[in-house]
């Protein structure tokens, strides 16, 4: 047993922090809220160019041949700085699959995630349906725009029109199950970091003739936030290793992931906006930027209800 | 005890009822916090006030109706359940007007109120600074005596101002004798401002719109610079502008910023969603069936805990520190309430077109209310320290 | 619209209340722990003395002729000092219907609180099931006694062999209404008196070279605690107020009643026993004489969830 | 990452599991704080440590089987799985002996682990007096050098001291120099303390057993008059009680106190215990079986936590104020546990004889889990300033 990342994975998630700190700064994800692809191109490239995007790609074909577990850190990188960009639909779920390469971006769509996001700039649209996956490149079919909270996430309906599914019910439940699990990485990667700026500004800002951040009810809510959060990493890492290793109850280790860090995110939007207080209420601080990526990832593939619905199928269903 | 609504309640409810279901604006209005949409609400609200329903509690003579509390309460449910718009005139008629029926001089009343109802002249609040948001006491925007002008220069700078970017008018705290303030004393700190009412269609006030969280410019900044306010328009004694604005804060912590209605209503519509969720084909979900009772009781305790308030304020009794403790309930059940919206949306919840768009919107602006009027934090301390005794340090 | 009591029941819930603090004070709660009965027999008397047993009674059989009403706050004041004696059950249930009369006791059991309290020492055993109310004399029924965590709760399963329904379904529902109401009231009193004990406590205690009660954590769980309790009392005195007067709605009424109150006086056990802290976790401090009443109370006659499933049916399921 | 246990570990897992089925007692022993129970306690006890399963992460010269962290933890989940007795030995083994490993001479060691390890020694925790809770540094018992008798004199009382009215030693702070603290200066109420280890059958000593919430004697308050301590029962350097103290406070709140077994063990419990209601006739409750749901994700949550934990303990790494967050969580978890089982037997959870009497007093256990070991108001505290950054003042 040990259950912690090599020096190899943490060197690399360093890396990658190091990257994204350049390329996708707020300012980045603002950007992605005004201009016309909702994405950020720079942080795209450079994370093709360091290998994330074919990091699970088999090595016949080009990739690194690696696992869940290897890119899970990095996954959680992207949710710490809200990467406006389908990573996990094309590096996690598409990729894998030979469905997209090189600088192409996927976009995902599915009964519990009805929306695909940036799909009018992805290459290779694919659904997950209860008789299989379908894919089909973007030209071949039918976008409708809708409008989401987080001004960076272009959401789009999909028509696949007539396209039958090329992969197996079984793909099915692999893709969503590692859709489940990006999903949850970002999450405590957004968890993570509006924790942080919210310690940074309860240690600058005063009230009373003191640090707000001296008062033991902002202490108390930032505590509850973080004690949270401590308590979500784990189940989600330990999917990622649960997915690699293609356990049986997998399922469930996603489903346990999903869970737990969502409503730590929720949590930790909660309380990083309540001792932000009325500044954090407008869009000028970039909060909000993080805390509408969480609105939306805590809902995406499956809400915390679902999920725990789900595992009490098995828990108690069954008698 | 008596529970029953009299025969001239009830035929007033009737009214407002038949007059609302024909004149509530179907689609809604879009949000009352950009400029066209505000002129819109100022539209609304003249019909009202036309009607006299702007301000129904309100003397006659100014606009209202001389409803008694129990009529304004039945104004404010059919209000809500009807689905009528928010009220953009809000910060005056329920924040500002009081203070002035209770500190305006009859002439100022005369001249002031009748224009708040109708609507010609709109009220936003100039309290927060950048530098004092709870600590409201550590204001620095100042105004200096201008004897020959009779009246005063104000120079500063307010934040937070809901819809401050469309007022016409402000009502604020300015300090008048900066230097009880620099010397840091407590007492000199709150007994060295003064409530001032300014207009902000004149020279040296700038007004730069800050989104919200929902996009909308529905706050502002707003800069002072040698601002000129005649002496009729200082509310109050001069220096007393503390206990001034402490009625006004009252206010908006009790009976009227958020009347029950408001939450009744969600909670009906919240009632609504589910059945529509269920019966569009989505499971029925026994663990959100009863938050989603648990909120629609919350919201019954409210209208009860409120009947047995302006019961006693009808006896005579005045609303005191308890205030913190309706603060807290609303603000949190509102919270409350449009999570399970969102909860019951699911995916769709972060989608701010079609058919579910208001529910997000209600949740971002439900979470401005335990911020907003006093943090929760500090209304927690209020309770402990006013309602239960605790020793403050 | 009048939602307030008069100046004459004010006045008869003090002189109660007066009577209380003299002859149930926590040694007389111990005591009942300890004695034969679990009963604190001049508590009893005096109540009896003041008419409070016979307040629902008709006047020609010698009782006041008064409500709900007249009796809810005066249900609270016995929740306030733990009163360990069958009032619910004697004053709002059994003395209106002429089951019992002068001094003499009623145990009630019904499916959801199916064990009767104090049945030993009551003159008259009543049961409420589906087809009607039976009740019987004590001396004719067979009690199995069971222990409660609340040492003065002496509590028995009541087999009634073959006694047959005396009173139709009608008075089932009535009777288990005014049962609801009865406890709900006492939980009020409880949750109060056990804020105000806390108060009391962290107001002298010192840790740190203050008193506790400067804390802001203590400071907001009692705040959290008195609002709660703020938002629970209206709801049941106007399920007081709708039985008097024979609501159609009565029976909502009474559940929101409940729901609210048990859940005020279960937060204010548990903000009271972490504000003690050890002190409060011993049987020397009286708080725990207060706090198991309130365990037991919160869940008899219906728990908090099974009130709100009922008024959820009534909600939801006649779509 | 490497998630499978050696095969090792698993024979480990069989040999305990087999072990623990023969041998735990049926039906469950009645509570350990009593007089009698406590008795068939320390025959269990002395059955572990026969079989060598006591202290198995201690160096098998002392009476352990030098197993590993991660054999610790099996042993742990294999133990609450069992269902096997609470460790009456427990503040022993898992509070004092982590501190006499740490500070203790090598002749301490060989003196009193071996006669922990087999329950011939049983020790309670001297911390708390009555004016001193959370507040640890405010004790004022003190001990008084006796040089002649080589040796010091202890005065004062202890109090909420677990077990003390049926254990033979405690281990405790006592004040060395007692004007460093009555100045009152920090560093001077944390640096005139020194830990002694106390025989407690010897005159001087009086012990009165205190009534917990569940009415067993499972505290005491200790009296010390005049009551002669060794020299070779202090732990530790003189003066130096409080650093060596903070050693033991970080066991109990972090690794040892309450391994993640107990709680996977409630929570399957709790799993079949909902079950059974339900194959009994109860209505199924999907809003208690989210619930229920949720708290064996946390249960989980705390075993993968703890196995991070222990893989950097095993590389090197110290335990921080991470604990904090561990105590924070487990004493909540372990309430909502035993809530939700109260919740299933509803009107029967009031019962404290019968089938689920355990389910009450389990709850009752669980309450002390939020004040002992530390607040959590007080490890929110350590969680904010230490974990977070916050400033302290």
């Amino acid at each position: 047993m040990r259950f912690e990342f090599s020096q190899e994975q943490f060197q690399f998630r360093d890396a990658v922090r190091d990257v994204l700190a350049k390329t996708c700064q707020p300012g980045d994800v603002r950007e992605a809220w005004n201009n016309q692809t909702g994405r950020a191109p720079s942080a795209w490239a450079a994370l093709h160019d360091m290998g994330v995007l074919a990091m699970l790609a088999p090595t016949e074909a080009g990739g690194l041949g690696l696992t869940e577990l290897d890119i899970v850190l990095i996954l959680e990188e992207t949710g710490r700085c809200a990467l406006p960009e389908p990573i996990v639909e094309t590096a996690l779920i598409a990729a894998p699959e030979g469905w997209v390469n090189g600088t192409d971006s996927a976009s995902v769509s599915l009964p519990e995630s009805p929306f695909g996001v940036w799909t009018d700039t992805c290459a290779s649209v694919v659904t997950l349906t209860a008789d299989g996956v379908r894919v089909a490149p973007r030209e071949s079919v039918r976008l409708t725009q809708r409008e989401s909270v987080d001004g960076a996430r272009r959401l789009f309906a999909i028509d696949m029109g007539s396209t039958a599914p090329i992969a197996p019910v079984t793909s099915t439940a692999l893709a969503f199950r590692r859709g489940v699990l990006g999903t949850s990485a970002q999450l405590l990667g957004l968890a993570d970091r509006m924790i942080e700026m919210t310690v940074d500004y309860v240690k600058e800002r005063e009230q009373f003739g003191v640090k707000i951040g001296t008062f033991q009810a902002v202490k108390h809510h930032l505590a509850n936030a973080r004690t949270k959060l401590e308590f979500a990493r784990p189940l989600t890492y330990r999917a990622a290793a649960s997915l690699a290793s293609r356990d049986a109850l997998a399922s469930q280790h996603v489903s346990m992931a999903k869970v737990q860090s969502s409503d730590a995110a929720s949590l930790a939007a909660r309380v990083a906006l309540q001792c932000h207080g009325a500044i954090g209420y407008t869009t000028e601080c970039d909060l909000h930027l993080f805390m509408k990526r969480s609105w939306a990832l805590e809902r995406a593939w499956g809400a915390a209800n679902w999920h725990r619905r789900m595992i009490a199928q098995s828990l108690f269903e069954r008698l | 005890m008596d529970l029953t609504f009299s025969e001239s309640e009830e035929q007033f409810r009737s009214e407002v009822r038949e007059w609302l279901t024909v004149n509530v604006p179907k689609p809604a209005l879009p949000s009352g916090d950009t400029a066209p949409g505000f002129a819109l609400h100022l539209e609304w609200e003249r019909k009202l006030f036309d009607a006299r329903y702007s301000v129904v509690s309100w003397p006659s003579d100014l606009g209202g109706r001389d409803a008694t509390l129990w009529e304004w309460l039945i104004f404010e449910e059919e209000y809500w359940l009807a689905n009528a718009p928010q009220r953009v005139t809000q910060n005056g008629i329920f924040l500002l007007a009081p203070t002035i029926f209770e500190f305006g001089t009859a002439e100022q009343q005369r001249r002031l109120l009748p224009k708040m109802a109708s609507g010609e002249h709109t009220w936003c609040q100039g309290w927060s600074e950048p530098n004092a948001g709870s600590d409201l006491a550590g204001i620095s925007s100042r105004a200096v005596r201008d004897a020959s002008a009779g009246g005063w220069r104000l120079a500063g700078q307010k934040t937070w101002t809901t819809r401050g970017a469309f007022c016409t008018h402000l009502f604020g705290l300015f300090r008048t004798e900066p230097e009880a303030a620099a010397s840091g004393s407590r007492p000199g700190r709150h007994h060295s401002m003064t409530y001032f009412l300014v207009e902000l269609d004149q020279p040296g006030v700038t007004v730069r719109g800050v989104e919200r969280l929902d996009g909308d410019l529905g706050f502002a900044e707003v800069f002072f610079d040698d601002v000129f306010v005649p002496d009729d328009m200082v509310l109050g004694g001069v220096n007393e502008g503390w206990s001034v604005a402490m009625a006004t804060t009252g206010s908006e912590r009790g009976l009227t910023l958020r009347s029950p209605g408001r939450f009744l209503a969600t909670a009906q519509r919240l009632i609504e969603l589910c059945k529509e969720r269920i019966a569009s084909g989505g499971a029925r979900d026994q663990a959100v069936q009863d938050r989603i009772v648990q909120a629609w009781i919350d919201a019954e305790a409210y209208r009860w805990q409120t009947f047995g308030t302006v019961t006693r304020l009808v006896d005579g009794a005045k609303s005191g520190a308890e205030s913190s403790m309706v603060k807290l309930f609303w603000s949190e059940l509102d919270v409350r309430l449009q999570e399970l919206a969102l909860e019951l949306l699911g995916p769709h919840a972060e989608l701010i077109d079609g058919d579910f768009a208001h529910w997000m919107k209600a949740y971002e602006f439900a979470l401005a209310g335990p911020i907003y009027a006093g943090t929760n934090e500090i209304q927690r301390n209020v309770v402990a320290e006013r309602v239960l005794g605790l020793p403050r340090k």
